[in-house]
């Protein structure tokens, strides 16, 4: 009859959104940390990034053509779990290392348990987190980012690197330090006050994308001010984080380094900002967004002041993943009106 | 000879005189145990369900948690309660599986002949009228809530919310159609309580293999707005009524007295002369019905 | 002297669509077609539905009752002009399928109408005793005509276990598209307020809030005008957010109440109308008249002639659509109300009833690509269906659970506390419609409370 | 009356069952025993001969030394003293434990005769990660410990590997478990030596000598390395 | 008289596959997990288990086979439980005695046979119903098949994790280990894939 | 004050770092099978910890008090078992005749419980590790109860959100479970090394 007309629920219109908007907008917030990655590691960061998420979209593809369900790339969740997990790498990593973890990372992290939606915990981090205990030696070798040493020569997890160049005296990863000050009571404070400025602009060794404060902070408020994310958990992971890095500081300073040092080191930006807020494994309430983010920002501390490993980001954010079920189901809403009688 | 014998016999005293010990304490552990155990079951028995002792006992008692309940006690209960969960039990195998089948099947193998489902419709989705197409959710519920994008409003939807209810892989959707397949069908009912236009009725068929005979339809439309919306609908023109007497017609619809048919040559006659190819076999080797009359088609 | 309560009054959740007033804002309620046959529905309220009690081939007056049930909760429906009973048989019905009507052909080439009553500013109200107004309402066929279509004589009835205090008059208008609310409070203040004087009286509320969201401007000045220094009711400004209009949130946001989840508004004493049934009311007290025409927004992107009609109940949506003018390649979804809440239609002869306040023709540019395509992705768990829920619901978990089928656990997330205001679906960005199952859900549970007893 | 057949009824089997089982195992164990006795002892002594290549065989010292192992409570070592072709004493060897990063680590230590050098060590049990904290069981951590001057061991994580004093250089990302090693050896070794130093066990004028002797050996074995 | 017998090595054939394939005790009846993952990180320990189980699992099928008759409800289970004790027991006797670096590995595994819920089932499901003969065979079957599928998970484990196969070197020098598939997410992975893959390929043939 | 913090550290240690069912692989049987709902998980767990307390108190005498002095190792395993199983029966019968209430909320699994590893494992453990003391075995057996609840509830939440998601059908059941397991057992080795 009238062939054009169609029927369906209500509503009839609809928020011009779509997955696909948001994870551009989720690309676009880490845009700055990917040029920023780009500008200290050269042409290592755009192979990284490129055999990741290639990688990444052709597993999720080939799972999609395995199991006979529609194709699925056009959302481009896979992308975004492409480019996190590259800028949790560190630079010099072997690209089949990468095309590894992120085969890993989709293949079992996300399609094994239904794709897009369905996954328990973050991808990405189910990749590094695979590398890191399959690999130590390879995910635990930093470089001096170019613009210090534009040979980009390799250090060692322990080893200082005075460079003959600018005299600038660099080391593996910030955390390392804060790690061997842990160790070995060397009063961190010496070692924070110098390397600070590096942290902000990124000029130290570490993972491609965790380097440089500056981007990570610009891409997390692009991500904020478009509403991609709510403000809850980097809140959350920040302030828990701080708090922790304080006690620990306040107890031994002569051991512990400064709370701030910890916010600006490490993965904790980029945890904050784009990691712990992949909605699909973070809670969904508000609440639960509160207690996932306090538990990752004090998880995390705990691990790099207790723990044997140096970071403690991908760790937390899995466990908090474990636990997001039980999250939601102790903040449960309860209707504005009040329970239902009876 | 003898040297080699006495040395075993030695050998042997050898050994059991450093064994004792161990047999004594194990001895006392076996006997200590078989005291408060018996002991305990006679004091601390508690009364249950002779039914679930019995299909406790018929279970292996392992409490290996296999079957996804608390132990072999839970278990029996849950199955007792809800049959679908037979086999279950991986260690007792088909063995346990036949024989709480039999401790359970007494409690319910006394309704009478079996009665089967029937889908009383038989429009295939070229047959159909529709005045517009449906978008939302895959299911005959909820399409079934919303205006009618198909125009009968009666009949089959295609969605398949009775496939989805089947847990024996009995009914397909063929052609837009819910089609049983009375070879795997057990009877169980949860189709026709799934559809939500009740189009799927239990009907009593006499014996396994019977084709039963029925009114494929269930509209309630009169016979001219029928014709509008579907080319092998009841138009309730009562032709059939007049050939055998367990026709009727009602609101428009006819029915068949399914506890008083008997299959013979009136029945056979209603059904060729049905205008519109309504009346239907409906069974494990029914025949393809038959196309409508070309006259009712032509007209609408 | 005009008390008026401060604006922005407002409640937790809720959505912005865009508005789309424009397209009729500015058109005033016009007489609609003059049909020669309208099909008279003989359930088009909450409750009992009716029995026909006309013939086929009978003749009918205007306003002469065709249906009509003994049971308390249901209304007389009544024929719109003068004409023949041609057939009692079936039509389509946006919610009930296929439904019994009442289908009368008219005489004779019958004007359009208008009602001609206009009252005075002073109206008195205590000539008609509470008695009186609930049975000329009943009378009358009123139902609610802001959409739920309960039965208005039952509920404004004062009932002793629930004594009603305060009444709320809906002026929200809420959906995007609809104005015939606004264009009601613009060309019929007085004789709304008049309705609202019987409503007060009869249900013995001892206050009055006429709430309208602050994007109407101009109808806030007519009823303030029309109100004059009456002390009792007041104005009441709300802010524009949809589901402003929705009585639960409404009285949250008007009196800071919260009606419980599971009841209704008498339990905590309040009653809302909407400005129409305030108008029919008046209509059908003073001058008996039955509820025959109702003002229908035609709008949408596809309308020719967007505007408010004043439209014989019964005319076909196939009638009324020719008369405004439609781009049939350009009429993808033709919606009965407006596009958030409003019900999709198929059939063309699907007739208007009481309760349809509009009809909203989109084009798939409006609907959206995805939506149009009825295209769904995986929910992302993003949390904005949570944020948007005015009853604080979690949508994507009941509608992932009827989904799966665990019907249990869709009502441990209250399922049955959603009203289905589709705001959720609306900001979904996986486009998931969340209300539709909702929808679905609470049937099924329906069908199984309604099993369980066997 | 009633009541105990019953219970025999029910029970006789269990009974018997039990009595026979016992024996049984009791029989298999006493024909085991000594294997198994012997198993333990030559892997002791396997890894302490690999460590001490001049001893011959391995006495144990007939008492067992008593030590503190932390937590205000004790622990009993066997020690053993390694007796070269001529019946001289060229070293101890003894098997000690400790927590590491996954599980408990177990050790055999050997020292020379003087209770001056170690000798080194080798891994009885550990479950260490493989690939990380399992390199301890590499010869070239264990290499900077033959020839450690026996005292309090540091760990350090840089510095030159070969060179043998009592800085011992972690393995590279298992800085747990080295530090592991180093705490077992620190936390007991010396302990030991004063329980026997405090018995006059060391034979200090003719461990000299012989510790020079050792001396140039473990040095020949690093060197060798 | 010969269809009797052929009868029953039909009976036989049916008892030996069963326990090799179509109730392959981890794959399809997901029974004694906890050996499976624990031991499977190589080879040679995970065949040592694996004997040990079929060791113990004729045995104890032996005996309850033996006193099938004699058995009483109330103390049938403390039986099977004492019996399997002893054998496991002995079984790890021997293991100390004969093979001393196998019996360290496997530290308190062995002695987990005990609880382990496949030799109990046996016991129960067919030893304390049928006749020694297919007691026993079912035991052979059952064991070689528990043994044969941790074989397989420990081949695959250990190939990734060490790239050896069998303490042996397979795969080529540049091959850098994947450790992770020696720890416990390499086994719960690993099992978690395979049982996917048993349930795919029994799917597509029925 | 040293000796409670110790003991602390033991129970953390045993509940987090060395959890029973993440590097043990102990209970594996009942953590595929009752982790489906979170009420019936919960329930497991509270009857684990108790048998495990209680065996491995008992044990940890039994061992010490009897065995050891009698040289009477090779009984050992025969002891602990029928000590395990006769306790289990007898505090399930008790539990059920006298507390009704309690019985029906976690005593269902006690029988279960018999045939589970964790807690004849956990014995063997203890015994294998020299626990010094019985207030460190019973403190020890109470933590090892708590990190297979911990475990087993954590489990039963993913799988009750699993029940909704779209998991290919050959991985559904055991082998989902499985995998997310691997994936727990992954992330609670960011605790290792940290209590030495
Ligand atoms: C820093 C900051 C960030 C906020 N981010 C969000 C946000 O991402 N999403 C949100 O819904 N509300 C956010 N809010 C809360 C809003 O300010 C406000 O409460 C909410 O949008 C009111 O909703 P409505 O006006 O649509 O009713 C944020 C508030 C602050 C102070
Ligand atoms: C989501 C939602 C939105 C609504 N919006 C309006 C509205 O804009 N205007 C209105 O009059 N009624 C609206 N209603 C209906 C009211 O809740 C209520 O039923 C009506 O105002 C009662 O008056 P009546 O009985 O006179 O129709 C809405 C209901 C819901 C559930
Ligand atoms: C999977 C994995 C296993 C590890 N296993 C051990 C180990 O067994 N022993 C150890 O000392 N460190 C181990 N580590 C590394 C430590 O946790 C930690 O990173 C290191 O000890 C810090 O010291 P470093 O300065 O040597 O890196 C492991 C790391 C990973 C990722
Ligand atoms: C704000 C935001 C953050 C995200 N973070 C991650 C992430 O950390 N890791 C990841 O694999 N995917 C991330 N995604 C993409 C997507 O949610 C992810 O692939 C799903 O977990 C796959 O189901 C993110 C998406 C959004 C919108
Ligand atoms: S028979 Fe009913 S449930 Fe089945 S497909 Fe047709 S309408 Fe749907
Ligand atoms: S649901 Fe039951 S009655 Fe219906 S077709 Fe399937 S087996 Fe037959
Ligand atoms: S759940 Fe119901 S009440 Fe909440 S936003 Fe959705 S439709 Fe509205
Ligand atoms: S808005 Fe849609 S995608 Fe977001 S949580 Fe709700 S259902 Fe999921
Ligand atoms: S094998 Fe460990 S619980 Fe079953």
């Amino acid at each position: 009859m009238h062939d054009n007309i169609t029927v369906s629920f209500a509503p009839h219109i609809s928020k011009p959104l779509s997955t696909r908007t948001v994870m551009i907008d989720v690309i676009m917030g880490l845009a700055p940390a990917m040029i920023a990655a780009g500008y200290y590691f050269r042409l290592r960061a755009f192979i990284l990034i490129a055999a990741c998420v290639i990688a990444s979209a052709v597993t999720e593809w080939v799972c999609n053509v395995v199991r006979k369900k529609p194709f699925s790339l056009g959302d481009f969740s896979v992308v975004v779990t492409g480019i996190i997990l590259a800028l949790s790498l560190p630079p010099m990593l072997p690209v089949w290392t990468a095309v590894i973890g992120s085969v890993v990372a989709v293949a079992i992290g996300k399609m094994a348990f239904g794709g897009l939606g369905s996954n328990t915990f973050n991808p990405a981090m189910v990749g590094r987190t695979f590398l890191a205990v399959s690999f130590g030696t390879l995910m635990t070798t930093w470089t001096v980012p170019a613009t210090i040493d534009p040979n980009m020569s390799k250090i060692s997890a322990e080893n200082i690197l005075i460079s003959d160049v600018s005299e600038f005296r660099t080391q593996a990863t910030p955390l390392a330090w804060s790690k061997m000050a842990i160790k070995n009571n060397l009063g961190a404070e010496t070692y924070a006050e110098a390397e600070f400025l590096g942290t902000v602009t990124g000029a130290v060794g570490g993972c491609l994308g965790e380097t440089s404060v500056i981007a990570l902070i610009f891409g997390g408020a692009y991500l904020l001010i478009r509403r991609t994310i709510s403000f809850h958990i980097p809140a959350a992971v920040l302030i828990s984080a701080v708090v922790f890095a304080a006690v620990g500081y306040w107890q031994d300073p002569m051991t512990y380094v400064q709370p701030l040092y910890h916010l600006t080191s490490g993965g904790m930006l980029l945890c904050a900002f784009f990691i712990a807020t992949d909605p699909v494994t973070a809670p969904l309430t508000r609440r639960g967004m509160w207690i996932f983010g306090i538990g990752v920002g004090g998880l995390t501390m705990l691990i790099r002041l207790l723990g044997g490993y140096p970071e403690g980001v991908m760790f937390s954010v899995l466990l908090m993943n474990a636990v997001t079920p039980l999250i939601d189901r102790l903040c449960k809403r309860v209707p504005a009106s009040g329970k239902p009688k009876s | 000879m003898m040297l080699s014998d006495t040395m075993i016999l030695a050998g042997i005293l050898d050994l059991l005189s450093g064994a004792w010990p161990a047999g004594v304490i194990m001895l006392g552990l076996g006997t200590g145990f078989a005291i408060v155990l018996l002991i305990a079951s006679e004091k601390l028995k508690v009364e249950v369900d002779p039914k679930i002792e019995q299909i406790h006992e018929a279970l292996p008692g392992l409490d290996c948690g296999a079957c996804g309940y608390a132990g072999c006690g839970q278990y029996a209960k849950a199955v007792m309660e809800d049959p679908e969960l037979l086999g279950s039990c991986a260690p007792g195998g088909s063995d346990a599986q036949e024989k709480i089948a039999l401790i359970l099947n007494l409690q319910v193998s006394e309704s009478g002949p079996a009665k089967r489902p029937i889908v009383h419709c038989r429009s295939r989705k070229d047959q159909r009228a529709f005045y517009a197409e449906y978008r939302g959710i895959p299911s005959c519920t909820a399409a079934n809530a919303l205006a009618n994008a198909q125009a009968c409003k009666f009949g089959c939807l295609g969605y398949g919310d009775c496939v989805r209810a089947c847990k024996f892989d009995a009914l397909h959707i063929v052609d837009g159609l819910a089609t049983v397949d009375y070879n795997k069908c057990t009877g169980c009912t949860a189709c026709s309580k799934a559809c939500p236009r009740g189009l799927i009725r239990m009907v009593p068929f006499r014996d396994e293999n019977e084709n039963m005979m029925t009114v494929a339809c269930n509209s309630i439309e009169a016979g001219r707005a029928v014709r509008a919306m579907c080319k092998v609908g009841c138009i309730g023109c009562g032709i059939c009524a007049k050939q055998y007497d367990m026709f009727s017609v009602e609101d428009n619809l006819a029915h068949l007295d399914y506890a008083g048919y008997e299959p013979g040559e009136a029945a056979e006659t209603a059904m060729t002369k049905c205008p519109t190819g309504v009346i239907v076999y409906r069974g494990p080797s029914a025949p393809e019905p038959r196309q409508p009359k070309e006259k009712p088609a032509a007209k609408a | 002297m005009v008390t008026e309560v401060q604006g922005n009054l407002s409640f937790r959740g809720g959505v912005h669509p865009p508005e789309k007033k424009e397209l009729a804002c500015d058109c005033a309620i016009e007489p609609g077609p003059a049909v020669k046959q309208v099909a008279v529905m003989l359930s088009q309220h909450i409750g009992a539905p009716c029995r026909a009690i006309v013939e086929k081939g009978a003749d009918v007056e205007a306003g002469q009752k065709v249906g009509d049930s003994d049971a308390f909760v249901s209304a007389p429906v009544h024929s719109p002009f003068a004409g023949k009973v041609k057939e009692i048989g079936l039509c389509s019905h946006a919610v009930l399928g296929r439904s019994p009507a009442v289908v009368i052909e008219a005489r004779a080439e019958t004007p359009p109408v208008q009602p001609l009553w206009e009252p005075d500013a002073d109206f008195d109200e205590s000539k008609w005793s509470p008695e009186a107004i609930c049975q000329a309402i009943r009378d009358a066929g009123i139902v609610g005509m802001g959409g739920a279509g309960f039965p208005t004589r039952v509920k404004i009835e004062p009932n002793r276990q629930m004594p009603k205090e305060t009444l709320i008059i809906n002026g929200c208008e809420c959906e995007p598209y609809i104005t015939c609310d606004y264009r009601m409070m613009l060309e019929r203040a007085n004789q709304i307020i008049a309705g609202v004087k019987l409503v007060k009286r009869a249900s013995g509320c001892s206050r009055a809030f006429f709430a309208i969201e602050d994007n109407k401007p101009a109808a806030i000045e007519a009823i303030s005008a029309a109100l004059g220094d009456n002390e009792l009711i007041k104005v009441a400004v709300v802010k524009t957010k949809y589901p402003q209009g929705g009585e639960r949130q409404l009285i949250n946001a008007v009196l800071k109440k919260h009606v419980p989840t599971g009841g209704i508004p008498p339990m905590i004493g309040v009653l809302v109308v909407n400005v129409a049934t305030a108008a029919a009311i008046a209509d059908a007290v003073v001058s008996g008249r039955a509820l025959t025409h109702r003002a229908v927004t035609v709008s949408g992107e596809a309308v020719a002639r967007p505007g408010n009609y004043y439209v014989a109940i019964g005319t076909s949506v196939g009638d009324l659509l020719e008369f405004c003018g439609v781009m049939k390649t350009q009429m993808p979804r033709i919606v009965m109300g407006g596009p958030m809440m409003g019900l999709a239609i198929a059939d063309m002869d699907t007739p208007i009833t009481k309760v349809s306040g509009a009809i909203t023709v989109l084009t798939n540019k409006q609907i959206g690509k995805a939506k149009s395509a009825g295209r769904q992705t995986a929910c992302i768990r993003c949390g904005r269906c949570l944020e948007v829920c005015p009853e604080n619901l979690n949508p994507t978990k009941i509608a992932h659970a009827v989904k799966g089928n665990l019907l249990d656990l869709a009502q441990s997330y209250y399922l049955s506390a959603c009203i289905e205001c589709g705001c959720c679906s609306y900001v979904c960005p996986a486009n998931i419609e969340i209300t539709g199952y909702i929808k679905t859900g609470k049937i099924f549970v329906a069908r199984q409370n309604k099993r369980m007893p066997q | 009356m009633g009541k105990l057949r019953y219970f025999i009824e029910q029970s006789w089997l269990l009974i018997v069952a039990s009595f026979v089982f016992g024996l049984l195992l009791a029989a298999t164990n006493y024909a085991l025993e000594p294997v198994i006795r012997q198993n333990r002892t030559d892997k002791l002594n396997r890894l302490a001969k690999g460590l001490l290549p001049a001893a011959e065989h391995f006495v144990d010292i007939g008492s067992e030394v008593e030590i503190e192992s932390g937590r205000g409570q004790s622990e009993q070592i066997t020690v053993y003293r390694a007796v070269a072709n001529n019946d001289k004493c060229v070293g101890w060897s003894f098997n000690i434990g400790g927590s590491g990063f996954a599980d408990r680590i177990d050790l055999v230590v050997a020292v020379d005769a003087a209770f001056e050098k170690f000798a080194g060590y080798d891994v009885l049990a550990s479950n260490e990660t493989p690939g990380f904290g399992d390199k301890i069981k590499n010869d070239y951590y264990r290499g900077q410990f033959k020839g450690a001057p026996v005292g309090r061991l540091k760990v350090l994580t840089t510095g030159n590997a070969e060179k043998i004093d009592s800085e011992i250089i972690a393995i590279s990302g298992a800085t747990i478990s080295s530090e592991a090693v180093v705490a077992i050896m620190n936390g007991v070794v010396g302990q030991i030596r004063e329980r026997l130093l405090a018995e006059g066990l060391i034979d200090v004028a003719n461990a000299e000598q012989r510790s020079q002797d050792s001396n140039s050996d473990t040095g020949g074995d690093v060197g060798n390395e | 008289m010969s269809d009797g017998s052929a009868l029953k090595t039909g009976v036989y054939r049916d008892t030996l596959l069963a326990g090799l394939w179509r109730e392959n005790p981890v794959f399809r009846l997901l029974l004694g997990m906890c050996p499976t993952l624990a031991v499977t990180a190589a080879v040679k320990p995970a065949l040592t288990m694996g004997c040990c189980v079929i060791f113990v699992l004729l045995c104890s099928n032996i005996i309850v086979s033996l006193m099938r008759n004699l058995l009483k409800p109330h103390l049938r289970i403390l039986m099977f439980t004492l019996t399997i004790a002893t054998f496991v027991t002995i079984a790890d006797l021997i293991l100390r005695a004969f093979v001393p670096d196998m019996s360290e590995t496997l530290g308190p595994y062995v002695p987990l046979i005990i609880v382990n819920c496949i030799i109990i089932c046996r016991a129960e499901a067919c030893a304390s119903k049928n006749g020694i003969i297919v007691s026993v065979i079912d035991a052979v079957g059952m064991g070689i098949g528990f043994t044969g599928t941790l074989c397989v998970l420990a081949g695959v484990r250990e190939l990734l994790a060490t790239g050896k196969i069998f303490e042996v070197a397979v795969m080529p020098g540049r091959f850098v280990p994947w450790a992770a598939m020696g720890m416990p997410v390499g086994a719960f992975i690993t099992l978690g894939l395979m049982l996917g893959l048993v349930n795919l390929t029994s799917k597509s043939r029925s | 004050m040293d000796t409670l913090s110790a003991l602390l550290l033991a129970f953390l240690s045993i509940v987090i770092i060395n959890n029973l069912v993440f590097t043990k692989f102990l209970g594996i049987c009942p953590y595929l099978g009752v982790s489906g709902r979170i009420d019936m998980a919960f329930g497991m767990g509270m009857a684990v910890t108790f048998v495990v307390t209680l065996s491995g108190t008992m044990t940890y005498m039994i061992n010490n008090w009897i065995l050891i002095p009698l040289h009477l190792e090779v009984a050992k395993y025969v002891a602990f078992i029928l000590v395990i199983a006769g306790a289990v029966q007898l505090v399930e019968m008790y539990v059920r005749k006298c507390f009704r209430d309690l019985y029906d909320s976690f005593g269902i699994f006690l029988p279960l419980i018999t045939t589970n590893c964790a807690i004849l494992g956990l014995c063997l453990f203890l015994d294998l590790w020299g626990v010094g003391s019985l207030v460190e075995a019973a403190v020890q057996s109470f933590g090892a109860g708590i990190g297979f609840t911990m475990a087993i509830c954590i489990m039963a939440g993913i799988r009750e959100n699993l029940q909704l998601a779209d998991v290919p059908n050959c991985l559904k059941g055991a082998p989902i479970t499985l995998i997310t397991a691997g994936l727990l057992a992954m992330a609670f080795m960011g605790f290792a090394g940290m209590i030495r």
